[in-house]
């Protein structure tokens, strides 16, 4: 053989050998890949694979009226679909120069609150289920089922609401509504203690998640990780309060902090939240009946509604992190672009395949979980 | 008084008995898996399956039209895991039935009942999908790890009853009551035991083979039609299987059938009602626990029997 | 850094860098915009991330002026001190439609460059990944740009599904129902020219959509 | 409830016949949903599987692999390159098989109908034996489906999946449309047909024959020590 005929063949080591963590597998959150190479049960090497949720939304956005799009955003990120329209809302209201009215703004943090509560309840037990207790999992989607509940009484769909426009909201909240929200935090408050006997006590899982995907403060501010499990590293961050929207400048919460950054302390800093939340739905409920006035600014006629030219940035921090809206208006009919800088995107793809790497093959999932990745965020 | 039950069996006997106690097992092994997914259910605060769900899944699996087969030795893999159970059926003495337990004897049991997991990781193994491989792995790593206390259980319950023969330990233990139980005689060996039962059931926080959210239940992960089904019957095996001998050497067997049954239902609760409250351990954690607690009470346990 | 100190860095920042221009400063909002060429952008990163700690990019994102015939890329950068956000825009020619990447400054801007690379087709030098992420199974031009018409696409290649009972075909023959042909369904159909967004802009204009609309009515009340 | 129509019965003796009875019975009541969340409707099954709704009472319960399940369900629109993998799970599941259309996206696009990387019409690439439509459905509605479903089964009225087999060609052909030309999956689908005796007249065509002729076979997997 000539030497430039030959052609070397690498043989792997036969411990080594390629696992494809999804599409169609339990442990990923969602519909997404991670192909991974292991060695043993180590894993040397990870690559996300994304977009087999892809819909084009970028795209879609821009062949739809203004109005239209209300109805698109929610369907970006499935778990926690109410901070998209409020955030695209509040895109448009910054072009356009709408003041929202004030009882709006609250009635925005209610859903916003209450779907937070929703999305972390979905988390836990997702995050239980990697590591092999259903139970959680079981309990959590069912008391989460009653927020869905208020929120199909109040904005008519269990999942996506469709609640907000540019301007304010819909609709009044239906009658003695508020006092059924009391009644179902107070119950979710009561069942809290059941969840942390069953599974922040439980000591088979605190060894199963501490220690795992760790990462450290300056690693996830280098790789642009945001929300809950940047304040699992110890940065005390929310844009909440920090780049506060609506009313949130005139609540009383905390923004909780955990050191270790590892799954645990992102679990820990979920369950606390879950706590500021209740707080904050309950000073709505205490405020609402109080604030008067109108439900949303009066926009022109949505149908033929001509956004003026700009461009705005607007922020919200959803369960996941910071979810971001650009939009550019060239003072069309439809919106000339819209990025959509999905919380998820950064630590789905770039940190989840950097955490993975090294660990081991037991903890892909939970590793995934408990950083709360939402594929659909990163595909759009 | 061995010599006596040499004599009396004829050959027609033990054959409707060799027929008879398999089916018996399994049908008791059927109700044993609803009654786990029933407790599962309960615990979760939901409904769970209709009653004859267990035998719903297994007909229907096994009905399948197209059985994907991986090879023959994919074949005889189940037949092993399978078989291994069936064999390991004649060897349990049960009320009225002694099969052949009083040739065998509780050695050969240990030995029949490391089968099904070889002849899995044989199936497994001509599958060649990586998630299998890495299950069967863990698969045989835990049992290694159960195995051990196991042993020293098995050693220290014929060291106490002076026997191996699994007829002569029941009957022992039934000649004076609750006193001559085993649990009251070697309550250490009988604790080790509740721990042993626990992995070799493969529940929570023992479950590292299956694992579904990280290797996509492992074994199973390309079994399917009478393949899957063929497992299933295997569990039910299984879980009568552990029960009943955990009945035979600890809580006095059975004089008769109903207090058998309630026996095994009651031990077979246990470790099911641990199983849906906790995550499963990672695979060395699994081994340093079984070769740490259970292996050390069980040692302990040997060295008070008297 | 306080604000105080980062206004007076921001009023100074035209200087040092030749070309940057703030052209909207609204730091109770904390949204600042900056305009500058394409060529200093790495300039002004350096500066901005080493000097005012603005160490979190928050996205790139890509806006197709195709008009222009140049992409705009807008920078947001977030300072976790200042809790201010800047948006820094470049300008870009769409046709050789390549830029350099600033993954060794930013390192999220390697998810961003990569998913502005597969939708718009604007490569970027030294960017550690370029290879396709979320539409490795598409073979045409990146479809984000505005030449690339979706709904084209889509009929090119789709077919729908035929609802047809027999009770609306009762009640198209007595005139009835709600039949708007696609070509004249106005809120979803966009006119397919090259890149027609102004024959859009001039075919709806206001009064054309409420005869339209009222077509749409008179077929309702038909059926009555 | 319906007759049951004797000709879909297999003919033979009564033994067979109690046992194809029997098979039938069991079937309807155990069906196992293969995990896989292709869309967003996958939202709604969490609730339908857990403590409110628990659809283990109808003996359905959730399974990990294709080999296992019985159902797929295709939770919402199915882009392009998750159709290639719903593609390859649905030729792996061991027949018979059902395919759930669930969510508006399935039947026609949906809200995505402009959308260039969703498939539109999800009856084109596979035979799906129900819809269950909105956006998305409610539990109740998927429950309810479930429950359709069953009694179809029952009935025997459900064997869309033997068109897979008997229509072949134009299934493949719409794969191809898709996919391009040099789309295989490493299921041998025609031998299927032949091996189980459902050949039917689309079996063979065009589209096949295009695929016999740029189909590699698969080749063992390496063995490495």
């Amino acid at each position: 053989m000539r030497a430039e005929n030959y052609q070397q063949q690498s043989h792997p080591p036969s411990n080594q050998f390629e696992l494809n963590f999804g599409p169609n597998h339990p442990g990923i959150e969602g519909n997404y890949a991670l192909q991974v190479e292991v060695e043993g049960d180590v894993i040397v090497k990870a690559r996300a694979d994304g977009g087999y949720l892809h819909r084009g939304f970028e795209k879609l956005m821009e062949q739809r009226l203004w109005i239209q799009n209300i109805s698109l955003v929610p369907r970006i990120c499935v778990p926690d679909p109410s901070p998209m329209e409020v955030c695209y809302s509040m895109a448009i209201e910054e072009i356009s120069g709408i003041e929202v009215p004030e009882r709006a703004q609250w009635i925005r943090v209610l859903q916003l609150e209450l779907s937070r509560i929703a999305a972390h309840l979905f988390t836990f037990g997702g995050h239980a289920a990697t590591t092999g207790m259903y139970t959680p999992m079981y309990w959590g989607v069912a008391d989460r089922d009653l927020i869905l509940d208020l929120f199909e009484e109040f904005t008519g769909g269990r999942i996506y609401s469709i609640y907000n426009l540019p301007g304010g909201v819909r609709r009044e909240l239906p009658d003695g509504f508020l006092d059924k929200v009391s009644e179902v935090i107070d119950y979710i408050e009561s069942r809290l203690p059941e969840y942390d006997n069953l599974f922040f006590r439980n000591a088979v899982f605190i060894k199963r998640a501490k220690g795992v995907g760790v990462l450290t403060q300056e690693k996830s501010l280098e790789m642009g990780v945001t929300g809950p499990n940047l304040r699992a590293t110890g940065l005390a961050f929310d844009l909440r309060r920090d780049d506060p929207y609506l009313v949130y400048d005139k609540l009383d919460f905390e923004v909780v902090v955990e050191e270790a950054g590892d799954a645990w302390a992102r679990t820990l800093v979920r369950r606390q939240e879950l706590l500021q939340s209740i707080r904050i739905v309950r000073q709505v409920v205490a405020a609402l009946p109080d604030i008067g006035g109108e439900l949303r600014a009066p926009i022109p006629n949505p149908l033929a509604w001509r956004v003026p030219a700009g461009e705005s940035y607007a922020r919200v921090e959803s369960s996941k992190g910071e979810l971001a809206y650009f939009v550019v208006s060239n003072g069309g009919e439809k919106p000339w672009r819209v990025h959509v800088r999905g919380p998820s995107a950064m630590h789905a793809v770039q940190v989840l395949e950097e955490l993975v790497t090294g660990g081991r093959v037991e903890d892909v999932a939970q590793t995934m979980f408990s950083l709360d990745a939402c594929p659909p965020e990163v595909d759009r | 008084m061995d010599t006596q039950i040499f004599t009396e069996i004829s050959l027609s006997e033990i054959l409707v008995e060799l027929l008879l106690m398999p089916v018996i097992a399994f049908l008791v092994g059927l109700v044993m898996v609803l009654w786990m997914r029933k407790i599962g259910a309960r615990v979760q605060r939901r409904i769970g399956p209709p009653l004859f769900q267990p035998l719903y899944d297994v007909v229907k699996l096994f009905g399948k039209k197209t059985q994907v087969s991986h090879g023959v030795v994919h074949d005889i893999g189940i037949v092993m895991a399978m078989g291994g159970y069936i064999a390991a059926e004649t060897l349990l003495p049960v009320p009225g039935m002694n099969g052949i337990a009083v040739y065998g004897g509780i050695i050969t049991l240990t030995y029949l009942m490391m089968i099904p997991s070889l002849g899995l990781a044989l199936g497994v193994g001509q599958c060649a999908n990586p998630n299998g491989s890495i299950g069967i792995s863990r698969a045989l790593t835990a049992m290694l790890a159960y195995d051990i206390p196991f042993v020293i259980i098995v050693f220290g319950v014929a060291f106490h009853h002076e026997t191996t023969n699994l007829v002569e330990i029941i009957t022992q233990q039934q000649q004076a009551g609750i006193a001559s139980w085993g649990a009251v005689q070697n309550p250490l060996l009988a604790l080790a035991g509740l721990a042993t039962l626990q992995g070799m059931l493969g529940k929570q926080p023992f479950e590292i083979y299956i694992a579904p959210a990280e290797i996509a239940t492992g074994p199973m992960v390309e079994m399917s039609g009478k393949y899957l089904g063929g497992l299933f019957v295997m569990q039910a095996f299984q879980l009568y299987t552990a029960a009943v001998l955990y009945v035979s050497l600890f809580l006095g067997g059975g004089e008769s059938w109903f207090e058998l049954l309630a026996k095994s239902f009651v031990v077979v609760s246990i470790p099911m009602m641990i199983a849906f409250v906790f995550p499963r351990y990672r695979t060395e954690d699994l081994v340093r626990l079984f070769w740490k607690w259970p292996v050390m009470i069980g040692l302990l346990g040997v060295a008070f029997v008297g | 850094m306080n604000l105080s100190q980062f206004e007076a860095w921001l009023a100074d920042i035209d200087h040092r860098i030749a070309g940057v221009e703030v052209t909207a400063s609204n730091l109770n909002k904390r949204r600042n915009r900056v305009d500058l060429p394409a060529d200093k952008l790495v300039l002004f990163l350096e500066a901005v991330k080493g000097e005012a700690s603005f160490v979190h990019l928050s996205a790139i994102s890509c806006v197709d002026w195709i008009d222009d015939g140049e992409f705009e890329l807008v920078y947001h950068l977030w300072s976790y001190e200042l809790n201010q956000l800047i948006s820094a825009h470049i300008r870009v020619s769409r046709d050789p439609g390549e830029y350099q990447s600033i993954y060794d400054l930013y390192r999220p801007a390697g998810f961003f460059e990569r998913d502005i690379h597969e939708m718009y087709g604007l490569y970027f030098h030294g960017a550690p990944d370029m290879e396709k992420f979320i539409l490795t199974e598409w073979n045409g031009i990146p479809p984000m740009r505005k030449e690339f018409d979706s709904e084209e696409f889509v009929e090119q290649n789709f077919s729908w599904q035929e609802y047809n009972p027999e009770w609306l075909k009762e009640l198209v023959a007595e005139g009835g129902g709600v039949v708007i042909p696609c070509e004249e369904q106005r809120f979803s159909r966009s006119v397919a020219t090259d890149h027609g967004i102004d024959q859009q802009h001039s075919n709806w204009s206001g009064c054309d959509v409420s005869s339209k609309l009222c077509r749409i009515d008179s077929k309702y009340r038909g059926g009555d | 409830m319906k007759e049951i129509k004797v000709e879909n019965r297999r003919e033979g003796n009564i033994l067979s016949r109690v046992f194809d009875e029997l098979n039938e019975f069991c079937r309807a009541r155990s069906l196992f949903i293969l995990h896989y969340c292709t869309g967003c409707g996958a939202i709604e099954l969490p609730p339908v599987m857990t403590s409110r709704f628990d659809m283990e009472r109808l003996g359905v319960q959730p399974m990990v692999t294709p080999r296992q399940a019985d159902i797929l369900l295709i939770t919402g629109y199915v882009s392009i390159k998750t159709l290639k993998r719903v593609m390859l799970t649905y030729e792996q599941m061991g027949s018979p098989k059902y395919v759930i259309g669930i969510c508006s996206c399935t039947v026609n696009g949906g809200m995505y109908w402009q959308s260039y990387a969703t498939a539109k019409k999800l009856d084109e690439y596979m035979p799906v034996d129900l819809y269950i439509a909105g956006c998305m459905p409610r539990p109740e509605a998927i429950i309810s489906g479930l429950r359709s479903l069953i009694r179809n089964i029952e009935l025997g009225e459900s064997n869309n999946w033997k068109k897979y087999y008997e229509n072949y060609d134009y299934y493949l052909g719409n794969q191809q449309k898709l996919f391009g030309d040099e789309w295989q999956t490493p299921v041998d689908v025609i031998g299927e047909a032949e091996h189980y005796g459902l050949v039917g007249e689309g079996t063979y065509g065009e589209h096949t024959e295009i695929l016999q002729r740029v189909q590699q076979p698969l080749k063992p997997l390496e063995m490495r020590l």
